[in-house]
């Protein structure tokens, strides 16, 4: 029986990501270095405990009070090695904090207890997410009530969702399937349950996936209706009476502050500019804009800024 | 048993000095009097560096906020009592005055002025925590208590009112040290009346005495902070 | 019975009440006049001048032992360090822009902005 | 050199229970505090024996969701505020800090027994908020769950462990002045012995980090109680601001909990060896130098929590190098163990049980500080598995070997020698069946505060659940031949392992006084030899 369960037992979950195998390296080098020292440390003991074990006529020896030689060996040598952990780790820390250019985009908004996903074309899943092999795919999220974290295994990745704020998370699937998404981060009573699926498709079954069942607004139209709707367009528009700054082409565009600074209009700027308008003035202009707080959902200030980020696209 | 015979390196020898150098007001664990005062003195100081971090906790919490709101934290500043808050600054200096006075008094021995520096730190103490107590008034009154009848006109409503939280939370711990300053020192000038402190013996203000500046320290902090930010204005 | 601490005269504690509520006044008044972004900086700086003339002479921090000298100074570097590299991580992750050889638009001292003149007055 | 069990010692010196409950003599308050934590022991022991049987199904079929919450939650407060964190300094180091040192006492007595009821106090009201409905936060209190989502005591159990903080700051003041300023003539800094040296560093610890978890508990439960926004993100407020007070006690509290146990160990090593410890003043110097760096690596509990990236490397980094005092302790250590003469008594398997694990333990915390893999493993068994190793494979292990070390010294009896080094075993074979596979599991994804979990992983949960039941018997034994042996044990002579130090020197069990003359010091700690008059002469 037992070398039966032995053998149906994993060790390592399944590498389904660019990042799995990156990861895994480091992974496999740490437990070299481990097991070296942890059976240097355990052989040395056991040898030393039988070797000198309670001898007749011991006397004990004017031993030296260390060696200062010994010394600074046994602290170069881990530290040499931990050095070079820390860059490997880094390195591949720092990978994880930039999504390429072309990612695919998302929004996943965590509340107790379910995973609710929107794509960029206003496709919704809740507690799974369906995304191509080959194609980075980037998320931005964000929780409703308390912090959630969006954790894929068999990718490596993982990232809290924090109420009042954007992260993002990016990866790129390598093999087609089916992996668990748990939330990691301690939400309350049914936080075990908060899982779902990340289904990763072939391009062509993705295709067709989005193909399927279409037709709902996407994020930008639906972002642009409540743009409408909150009167946004009477102060943000084009033309001379504009008492607020124009939005077409200002996502990812570098913004003048008053004051000089100088911003990335990115998520978490846009975010801000919506729920506290008066933190960053753009320079030329008062701080007239009223808060939104309270008025528009996670998920509508998603479509907010997807709106505006579409803004973008029709300059270009 | 082990078979090397083995005693420490260590031996035993009377402590030179006679039976007297222990006068009574020496505990049974310390050598001395000089032993007990420094041991007392150094405890004091440590624990004044918890106080340090205690309130450290709040002040981070502070700096980081008002980093994120400047706007909130004047416009939430504004709203506080500045002639107020200058007045009793200068109470709480003037408490620690009497306080270094009352142990000063205490080391030459002179019991009437001992007990009159710490009446008078008292009476101050008191005078603060009263003034204090009248601003709180006004912030209930002004409806600017956190919570939900918190109001506050402005853009800024949401950051204002951490602002009001922390002032509640560090005027209001702050206070607290007070009121235990006040125990302290209620305590100290029934044994002042008595006559227990002098030349020989003063331990108990001196300490005490500590930590009623370093209450007065907080507060000097806690002025600008909360008191003055954006002025001008 | 206690040599090592020599007792500081009773005119030293006025002299330094007296400096003590002019550094008050000082700090009340300069934060009537617009220093920019130096009106922070200011008031901190005069309540460190205050906080050391009150534990240097109240609490006889010069005439007590290093020991005592040296746990005000460890409280102050464990707090700096509580509120240091916590802001150093405020201060970087608001831009959401990290590692791209973009500044940080917000720096160490930006909470001292305040004094800053806005363009137009605060809405009420 | 062997003296007769002394007529009258602390134990008997006055009796009934009021001599107890106000006795200001440190070794009785040591003992107070060993019968408190010991109680808390079997409470948070029991919570996990039943997080463990109801992990045994991957639906967890024992307890509802709740349940299982309260009970990881009553497990981690328990453990970690009122076990861990006392365990070793205010029952060891209470007894045996001015045993050590040559002083009569503490410089605080009444400060110190007033601890111990502060400690007492807090325990009641976290228990009270355990037994009235209990709390499912963790004991890590993440805001905004704790301030806004759960609906269950909080702000009693934060007021428990705000409360019994205060009895941590009395206890690492006390330790602090004592050790400055009531050392024995001759005993300069570096005669200290190293149990000494780790105390000072986990006092250092109490001081600068306790008055921040108190002030960020008391501000979660203004927030609950008060319904005000200081961490509330609606506002503005930051849930990571949260965090990072969090940490830096949180993290160093780890500390607080392997220091004494590396002092301990350092104390077993030499004696059963025979030999002077390797490489004294590196030793003594890393432990301070773990207590400085652990107050600057916080943030490795937040890599994935939003903060920054830049503060994100500086952590990693300083993570890594807090590793470095920790490897210099674990090869002094085992170079102690060359040319001596081994003596594998209990508490010496204990010694040589913690080195093994706190190896593991300290190793796979370099996974931890490596960013990238903390990424995948963070908030997953693999966490759990290191911190148990750490916290329990370390901390207790070096705990019980400090109790059966000084048990002859503590209560003037022996303890049956051969049951202590067969729970010394259970231990070690239990604790690793255990843990170990929890490393597997956290690398395959399981995350930890899971109640049901993917079948897949039910049988390295089942081998774990087993193991702990195995820890179970190895933990009990002591507590029952321990209780023994303090009626029917043998005589204990005054230095039964021949080992060196003041604490040695005084009869077993020690008088009230400690010692009838205050000692003086010669020589560094573990020389084994005898001195000459002329040498006490010289420095008396």
């Amino acid at each position: 029986m037992i070398p039966s369960l032995i053998s149906g037992l994993p060790l390592f979950p399944e590498r389904a990501s660019t990042m799995a195998s990156r990861v895994d390296a480091l992974y496999f080098f740490l437990i070299g270095v481990s097991a070296f020292f942890a059976v240097l440390i355990a052989t040395l003991i056991v040898v030393f405990a039988i070797r000198y074990r309670r001898r007749e006529g011991y006397v004990q020896e004017p031993a030296p009070e260390g060696a200062l030689a010994l010394e600074v060996t046994w602290t170069a040598i881990p530290l040499g090695l931990v050095m070079v952990m820390f860059v490997w780790g880094a390195s591949i820390f720092v990978a994880m904090q930039r999504p390429p250019d072309d990612a695919l985009q998302a929004f996943v908004v965590g509340r107790r207890w379910m995973w609710k996903v929107q794509h960029v074309d206003g496709r919704r899943e809740i507690d799974q997410i369906h995304v191509p092999v080959g194609r980075s795919v980037k998320l931005t999220m964000t929780s409703e009530d308390v912090i959630h974290s969006f954790f894929v295994p068999a990718f490596r990745v993982k990232q809290d969702a924090v109420p009042g704020r954007y992260t993002t998370l990016w990866f790129q699937a390598t093999k087609p399937g089916t992996y668990h998404l748990f939330c990691a981060e301690y939400c309350g009573t049914q936080h075990s349950r908060m899982i779902g699926q990340v289904i990763a498709l072939e391009p062509a079954d993705y295709a067709a996936w989005l193909a399927g069942s279409s037709g709902a607004q996407s994020m930008a139209q639906a972002g642009g209706a409540t743009f409408e709707q909150l009167g946004c367009a009477s102060c943000h528009r084009d033309d001379s009476q504009a008492r607020g700054p124009a939005l077409a082409g200002l996502a990812g565009r570098p913004v003048q502050l008053q004051g000089g600074t100088v911003v990335v209009a990115d998520d978490a700027y846009l975010r801000e500019s919506i729920l506290n308008p008066q933190a960053k003035i753009v320079a030329g202009y008062q701080p007239i804009m009223p808060t939104f707080q309270g008025l528009v959902s996670e998920e509508g200030l998603l479509q907010l800024i997807a709106y505006i980020k579409s803004l973008q696209a029709k300059v270009n | 048993m082990p078979e090397t015979s083995t005693t420490a390196g260590a031996g035993t020898v009377a402590r030179p000095g006679s039976p007297g150098a222990r006068a009574h007001a020496v505990a049974h664990q310390f050598e001395d009097a000089e032993q007990q005062y420094e041991a007392a003195n150094l405890g004091m100081w440590v624990f004044l560096v918890t106080e340090v971090l205690f309130f450290g906790g709040m002040f981070t919490v502070y700096v980081v906020y008002r980093s994120m709101f400047p706007a909130a934290f004047a416009a939430g500043s504004h709203e506080l009592d500045f002639v107020l808050g200058t007045v009793n600054t200068a109470v709480l200096i003037t408490s620690s005055l009497t306080m270094a006075l009352a142990v000063h008094a205490a080391r030459a021995g002179g019991r009437g002025a001992q007990v009159a520096w710490l009446a008078a730190t008292m009476a101050l103490g008191a005078v603060f925590l009263g003034i204090k107590l009248t601003e709180y008034a006004h912030k209930f009154a002004e409806h600017l208590v956190p919570g939900p009848s918190f109001r506050f006109a402005g853009p800024d409503a949401p950051q204002a009112e951490l602002f009001f939280s922390l002032y509640f939370v560090l005027t209001g711990f702050h206070a607290v040290h007070m009121v235990i300053g006040l125990g302290l020192l209620g305590v100290l000038t029934t044994l002042a009346w008595r006559g227990r402190f002098g030349p020989s013996y003063f331990t108990p203000v001196e300490v005490s005495g500590l930590y009623w500046h370093f209450v007065d320290l907080i507060w000097i902090f806690l002025y600008p902070l909360l008191y003055l930010i954006d002025r001008h204005h | 019975m206690h040599t090592s601490h020599p007792t500081i005269s009773t005119t030293t504690y006025f002299v330094i009440f007296v400096l003590l509520l002019c550094l008050t006044g000082l700090t009340a008044g300069v934060a009537q006049i617009d220093l920019g972004r130096l009106n922070t900086p200011a008031a901190l700086a005069i309540a460190a001048t205050k906080a050391m003339l009150v534990v240097t002479y109240f609490m006889h921090l010069r005439y007590g032992s290093a020991l005592t000298r040296i746990a005000a100074a460890t409280a102050i570097v464990f707090l700096a360090i509580l509120i240091g590299v916590t802001m150093e991580d405020v201060v970087n992750r608001r831009t959401g822009v990290y590692l791209k050889g973009i500044t940080p638009t917000q720096s160490i001292g930006a909470w001292m902005d305040v004094g800053q003149e806005p363009a137009a007055p605060l809405p009420r | 050199m062997e003296a007769a069990r002394p007529a009258v010692h602390y134990l008997n010196a006055d009796y009934g229970v009021r001599s107890w409950l106000f006795t200001r003599d440190h070794k009785r308050i040591g003992l107070l505090y060993l019968a408190s934590i010991t109680a808390m022991f079997a409470l948070g022991g029991m919570a996990a024996l039943l997080v463990r049987l109801d992990l045994l199904t991957p639906a967890g079929d024992l307890v509802s969701d709740d349940t299982y919450n309260k009970l990881f939650t009553m497990h981690g407060i328990i453990m970690v505020f009122f076990f861990l964190v006392p365990s070793i300094p205010a029952v060891l180091g209470n007894f045996l800090v001015p045993l050590m040192i040559g002083a009569r006492d503490l410089a605080f007595p009444t400060l110190n027994l007033l601890s111990w009821y502060i400690f007492n106090l807090g325990a009641l009201v976290t228990l009270w908020a355990v037994l009235t409905g209990g709390v499912d936060t963790g004991w890590t209190f993440y805001v905004p769950f704790s301030t806004a989502a759960s609906n269950t005591n909080v702000v009693a159990a934060a007021l428990g462990i705000f409360i019994s903080g205060f009895s941590s700051i009395l206890t690492g003041l006390n330790f602090i002045v004592t050790i400055h300023r009531m050392r024995a003539p001759g005993m300069s800094w570096l005669k200290m012995p190293l149990f000494i040296w780790s105390i000072y560093a986990t006092s250092f610890i109490f001081i600068l980090g306790t008055p921040v978890i108190a002030i960020t508990l008391a501000l979660v439960g203004i927030e609950r109680l008060f319904h005000i926004g200081i961490f509330d993100p609606a506002l503005g407020g930051d849930p990571i601001l949260f965090q990072h007070l969090f940490w830096f006690y949180s993290h160093p509290a780890v500390y607080i909990m392997i220091l004494p146990s590396m002092g301990v160990v350092s104390e077993i090593i030499p004696c059963f060896s025979r030999n002077r410890i390797f490489g004294y003043s590196f030793i003594a110097v890393s432990s301070l130098a773990i207590a400085m760096l652990g107050f600057l690596v916080w943030g490795h509990h937040m890599f994935v929590s939003g903060q920054s990236v830049n503060a994100g490397l500086i952590f990693s980094f300083l993570s890594f190098a807090v590793a470095i005092p920790s490897a210099i302790k674990v090869f002094n250590w085992t170079a102690t163990l060359y040319r001596g003469s081994i003596w594998l008594q209990a508490p010496m398997l204990y010694a040589l049980g913690f080195i093994g694990l706190f190896t593991i333990g300290g190793l796979t915390g370099l996974f931890l500080a490596s960013i990238g893999i903390d990424v995948h493993v963070t908030d997953t068994y693999f966490v759990v598995a290191h911190f148990h190793y750490i916290m329990v494979g370390g901390a207790v292990m070096g705990y019980l070997g400090g109790i059966h070390y000084w048990w002859p010294k503590i209560s003037g009896k022996t303890y049956p020698e051969g049951w202590a080094k067969i729970a010394a075993l259970i231990v070690f074979i239990g604790f690793n069946l255990t843990f170990f596979p929890q490393f597997v599991l956290g690398y395959l994804g399981m995350p930890r505060r899971y109640h049901v979990y993917p079948p897949e992983f039910q049988v390295l949960n089942v081998m774990s659940t087993a193991g702990a039941s195995i820890l179970g018997i190895g933990y009990l034994l002591p507590i029952l031949y321990l209780v023994w042996s303090m009626r029917y044990g043998q005589a204990a002579s005054e230095n039964p392992w021949h080992a060196t130090g003041l604490e040695w020197q005084t009869p077993s069990p020690p008088p009230t006084e400690n010692f009838s003359e205050t000692p003086i010091v010669v020589d560094g700690p573990y020389m084994y030899r005898e001195l000459d008059a002329e040498e006490v002469k010289r420095v008396a």
